[in-house]
């Protein structure tokens, strides 16, 4: 996963269109074919003149850059808040697959092989790209109009497929995407894996524009380039591949002994220090961490003050067609999420479903996070964004593989900050213990913050899990009349950081969700086992906006026709906690009644919860006592919420 | 059946027609490398989707110059059979092989959705197999997609019946709201006078199994290899 | 030579890009404006004998490559820079 | 006033499309063609009460929504048609 956050509100179409072709690129560097993207996104309010305009290009830059390269991008989350007004997130993920024999590493290894640049010329773009990312915004830098790159997603394509060929033969010892501070952090940074040193010959680099210096050169960030140290002896067979792709493939240095990065150019010497210096031993930072005093109040909320609305079936629809829970098809259409022919539950669901071609086996994949409830409780909040992931995952039937981030936070200089940093982490950590997830991989966004006020601290995860037969998967929506709903887990009279609070009250106040991760993995579980024996025919986890949400997405928001349901909810707690509170490890599932038994008994194995609300039926959603709408109202202000905000 | 897969520099969709072609009927396809001359017998060469040169100036302006091209349109002229999937049927569009053009979609946006085509004539190879009206569930994923010729052109279509396939809702009606990319006349696929070259912007080879949600995709392709099956070739001329 | 190239849709030629551009002017309180019109604009330079032989060189360009007639027309100017 | 506007990407800004129409122009034989740059070409009708007001009124659309200086140069022409 990979943010690309500054370039993005600078520049949103390009900014995210090279996001995506990073992580691409990091991904096929290794070895491994990209075979679906994500995204997690987050805009600032609709009132704020500049969100229509960054959404949609962030969305067209995404799906430009994506669809050329031929990579489907298969789900993602979007979410609004005003904290985010000058400061959006994009969080590209990308997941590939490669032959275990045939990983390749960011290595270069011995001495006298030649280092060969491959793709793109070099011009000046992006130089002190890597700066520019860490610095927070202000006034003047909006002024300074940073370089900011164009994709060339084409390229990136024809690179690719000339990388993946190379890698089938013999001839490569270490490969690395040319990222940010390009030729010198991947050529040092290759160095230093391969405890070696690298000599460059800049004259030998393919250029762009006239007039380069060494120095634009050694930090130039133009995209679409990777750095290779082949066999000695074998750059005939590697430039050939790269002809036919019709890319440069140019020996520019070599493999030494000294451990030394040094770069000459018309045969002067202008660069020499040692490898050391530039990645191992860079400086570690030890940030003071400080809970601020102003967090005590924030979690206060006195409910008594919150006026339950009177009318709670409109209060339903207003929540629906809020555009963080309205329908995000205006996005996902603009995304290919069917080529490589391997998806098998598109977006619009908990988590994307694509088969592996040539087995029985699918994988499941989502990207979640949510700002306020790390806000408010950043500890509780990293727990919570890792049990979401991971049931949206239990939903469509797969058990967790792993689990990779992206940490989005304000500057680390302020101790707050370092404080809601820490306390993430630390959260994030729990939740994987408890869960049994790993975490292989992710990466830090600083400095999101302008003017002094940082956005809310947003971890973001992207979560793979595996389903052993991916005919088995399930899908969140009801399918026939007649089936029992069920709910499992507990309802809790729980509206601290909830989405009906924001949107209704216009309130960020309280403690999030509780969380018991014995109570989660149970429910998940409980989930898991029902869908491995085939007895759940819709799973769909209750996240923001709450039961009322869950419910009317369970009805309406599949590709079918939508179905009504007759539901009784009958708990001793007010209405709006009942239908919109954001209480944890619930999952509202349908199933034929014949099978409630053994579903029954599985829960009760687990420990998990398990509640019949009703059935499937009718064309209203009917929650007594609270609500009765019918559902083609529900679906319409659903379905437009998005892009009437739009237009 | 002998398949040519064209491969352009940025094709996307050839892996998927090639294991279409070959996990569900049973097929051999052949990839073809754009640079090489066409060589060999084929029955059937299709040009797959994807971003031929990035779609850059215009989507197909320059892969109708691969070298490949020029065997393509001898084949063509011989009576062969083209298929063209949307980066294909562009290209067979900018190559002169299909009348018209494809233009940005009305929406000026990308689309990925799935659509309803209503077969409109079945005396082609490429529909032979379907009968009339009924209708096929697969994808369109385009940015230019939006079909174009000017009045003379879409009236000689209509009179010779090339329009083969048109966009529709599930009840089989064809409207705006059913049309991705405001195609005139709501044509999603058309193909020569000779009826031996179609292009269609919809992707079969993508709904070619029920896990992915439809089959009906097979269509398309099983009506070549009945075509070809046939001893007199040209049965389907009618 | 240093040429300049405009390729815009014909006549008739429904142009949505236009459209669009015209509707988000007004939105912005540009009424005034009308008959907006969004085609391409290719700049290239040249080495040729002399005018007449450029001129040549780049109509062929323009009818192989650079637009295409069904839905296009171009023109161009040639200058000396 | 008929008016043209030129939006080019700025000078330094890779231009991907440029180098693909160059790449195809030379394979297609026109070995003489270089730097090549792809750009929009927007014509707008405007009524304005004079030739200064419509330069101030274009700059800012162009500034606003026709073009994005973070990446795009802008420049144009007015005619009396
Ligand atoms: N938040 C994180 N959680 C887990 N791993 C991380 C995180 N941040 C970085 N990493 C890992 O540390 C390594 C270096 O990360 P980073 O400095 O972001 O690399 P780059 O800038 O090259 O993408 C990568 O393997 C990355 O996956």
């Amino acid at each position: 996963m990979e943010s690309h956050n500054h370039p993005s509100f600078i520049e949103p179409y390009q900014g995210a269109a090279t996001g995506v072709g990073g992580i691409l690129r990091d991904i096929f560097t290794m070895g491994a074919r990209p075979i679906a993207s994500l995204n997690s996104l987050r805009f600032g309010g609709f009132d704020h003149p500049r969100t229509p305009y960054l959404l949609s290009g962030v969305v067209a830059g995404i799906g430009g850059y994506g669809n050329c390269v031929g990579v489907p991008t298969v789900g993602g989350e979007l979410l609004f808040d005003e904290c985010y007004n000058a400061n959006i997130l994009v969080n590209a993920f990308t997941l590939g697959i490669a032959e275990k024999k045939h990983i390749f590493k960011g290595v270069a290894k011995g001495i006298g092989n030649p280092l060969i640049y491959v793709g793109a010329k070099t011009g000046r773009d992006g130089i002190h790209g890597a700066t520019m990312a860490s610095e927070a915004f202000s006034e003047e830098s909006e002024k300074r109009r940073p370089t900011v790159q164009v994709g060339d997603p084409f390229t990136e394509k024809l690179l690719l497929e000339a990388c993946l060929e190379l890698m089938k033969g013999d001839c490569l010892v270490g490969i690395q995407d040319m990222g940010a501070a390009g030729l010198t952090s991947s050529a040092a940074e290759m160095a230093a894996r391969g405890g070696t040193g690298v000599e460059l010959d800049l004259s030998r680099i393919p250029l762009r524009e006239r007039g380069m210096t060494p120095y634009e050169m050694l930090l130039s960030e133009s995209q679409e380039r990777m750095l290779l140290v082949a066999k000695k002896g074998r750059e005939g067979e590697i430039r050939r591949i790269f002809e036919k792709w019709d890319l440069d493939a140019v020996v520019v240095g070599k493999v030494t002994r000294d451990r030394m990065f040094r770069a000459f150019f018309d045969g002067a010497e202008v660069a020499r220090i040692p490898v050391a210096a530039l990645t191992t031993d860079a400086p570690v930072y030890n940030r003071p961490a400080e809970r601020p005093p102003g967090q005590d109040e924030l979690q206060r909320l006195d409910l008594e003050k919150v006026e339950e609305p009177k009318d709670l079936g409109s209060t339903l629809k207003l929540l629906l067609e809020s555009p963080s829970i309205a329908c995000k098809e205006w996005v996902y259409r603009q995304y290919d999420h069917f080529v490589r022919s391997n998806t098998v539950v598109a977006p619009g669901a908990d988590a994307a479903v694509i088969r592996i071609k040539g087995t029985e086996k699918g994988l499941a994949l989502t990207v979640d996070g949510n700002g306020r409830y790390c806000y408010l409780d950043p500890y509780v909040g990293g727990i919570l964004v890792v049990a979401e992931a991971a049931r949206n995952l239990a939903c469509v039937g797969a058990r967790p593989l792993g689990l990779t981030d992206c940490l989005n936070f304000g500057s680390p200089e302020r101790a707050d900050v370092m404080w809601q940093f820490s306390q993430v982490v630390q959260g994030m950590r729990d939740g994987c213990v408890a869960l049994g997830i790993p975490v292989v991989s992710g990466n830090v966004s600083f400095y999101n913050e302008t003017d002094g006020v940082p956005i809310y601290p947003t971890p973001t995860v992207g979560m793979v899990g595996l389903l052993p037969k991916v005919a088995r998967h399930v899908t969140p929506w009801f399918k026939s009349p007649g089936d029992v709903v069920a709910l499992l887990g507990r309802n809790r009279e729980e509206l601290g950081g909830s989405e009906y609070l924001k949107v209704i009250h216009r309130m960020v106040k309280g403690t999030p969700p509780w969380i018991d991760l014995k109570l989660e993995r149970a429910v998940q579980q409980s989930c898991l086992k029902a869908i491995d024996r085939g007895l759940l025919r819709s799973a769909h986890d209750i996240s923001e906006g709450g039961l009322g949400v869950a419910l009317a997405e369970c009805c309406m928001g599949g590709p079918e026709k939508p179905l009504g349901a007759r539901i009784e909810l009958r708990e001793m707690m007010r209405g709006d906690a009942r239908l919109f509170g954001e209480s944890q490890s619930r999952i509202i599932v349908s199933l034929r009644e014949k099978d409630l038994n053994r579903l029954r008994e599985i829960a009760a194995k687990e420990g998990a919860p398990l509640q019949v609300l009703g059935e499937v039926g009718g064309s209203h959603l009917a929650v007594h006592p609270l609500v009765r709408v019918a559902v083609e109202e529900l679906k319409s202000v659903w379905s437009s919420g998005l892009e009437k905000r739009l237009k | 059946m002998r398949w040519g897969v064209i491969v352009f520099p940025g094709s996307c969709d050839e892996q998927d027609v090639y294991d279409c072609l070959k996990r569900n009927l049973g097929q051999r396809p052949e990839f073809l490398w754009h640079k090489d001359r066409l060589k060999g017998k084929f029955d059937c060469i299709v040009l797959p989707g994807g971003f031929s040169y990035g779609d850059y100036l215009r989507c197909g302006a320059m892969a109708r110059f691969s070298p490949i091209m020029q065997g393509v349109v001898e084949f063509a002229g011989k009576g062969g059979l083209v298929l063209g999937i949307c980066n294909g049927f562009q290209i067979l569009c900018e190559a002169g092989l299909l009348p018209g053009a494809l233009v940005r979609n009305s929406s000026l946006q990308f689309v990925c959705r799935q659509v309803f085509l209503r077969v409109e004539e079945t005396d082609s190879p490429f529909t032979c197999s379907g009968k009339k009206g009924q209708l096929l569930r697969m994808p369109v994923k385009h940015g230019e997609g939006c079909y174009y010729a000017d009045p003379a052109v879409l009236e000689r279509l209509r009179k010779n019946r090339q329009i083969l396939v048109r966009y529709a809702d599930s009840k089989g009606r064809s409207s705006p709201a059913a049309n991705p990319n405001g195609s005139l006349d709501h044509i999603a696929g058309i193909c020569n006078e000779a009826r031996n070259v179609f292009g269609l912007m919809p992707h079969p080879e993508d709904a070619g199994e029920k896990t992915l949600g439809s089959e009906d995709g097979l269509k398309i392709f099983s009506s070549v290899v009945a075509a070809c099956d046939k001893k007199e070739k040209k049965a389907w001329l009618g | 030579m240093r040429i300049k190239i405009f390729v815009c849709l014909k006549e008739g030629v429904l142009d949505p890009q236009g459209k669009a551009v015209e509707r988000s002017l007004h939105s912005l309180g540009y009424q005034e404006v009308r008959d907006v019109r969004v085609g391409k604009y290719i700049e290239i330079s040249l080495d040729a004998p002399s005018r007449e032989a450029a001129e040549a060189r780049i109509r062929e360009m323009c009818d192989k490559l650079l637009a295409n007639p069904v839905i296009e027309d171009y023109r161009f100017e040639i200058s000396n820079e």
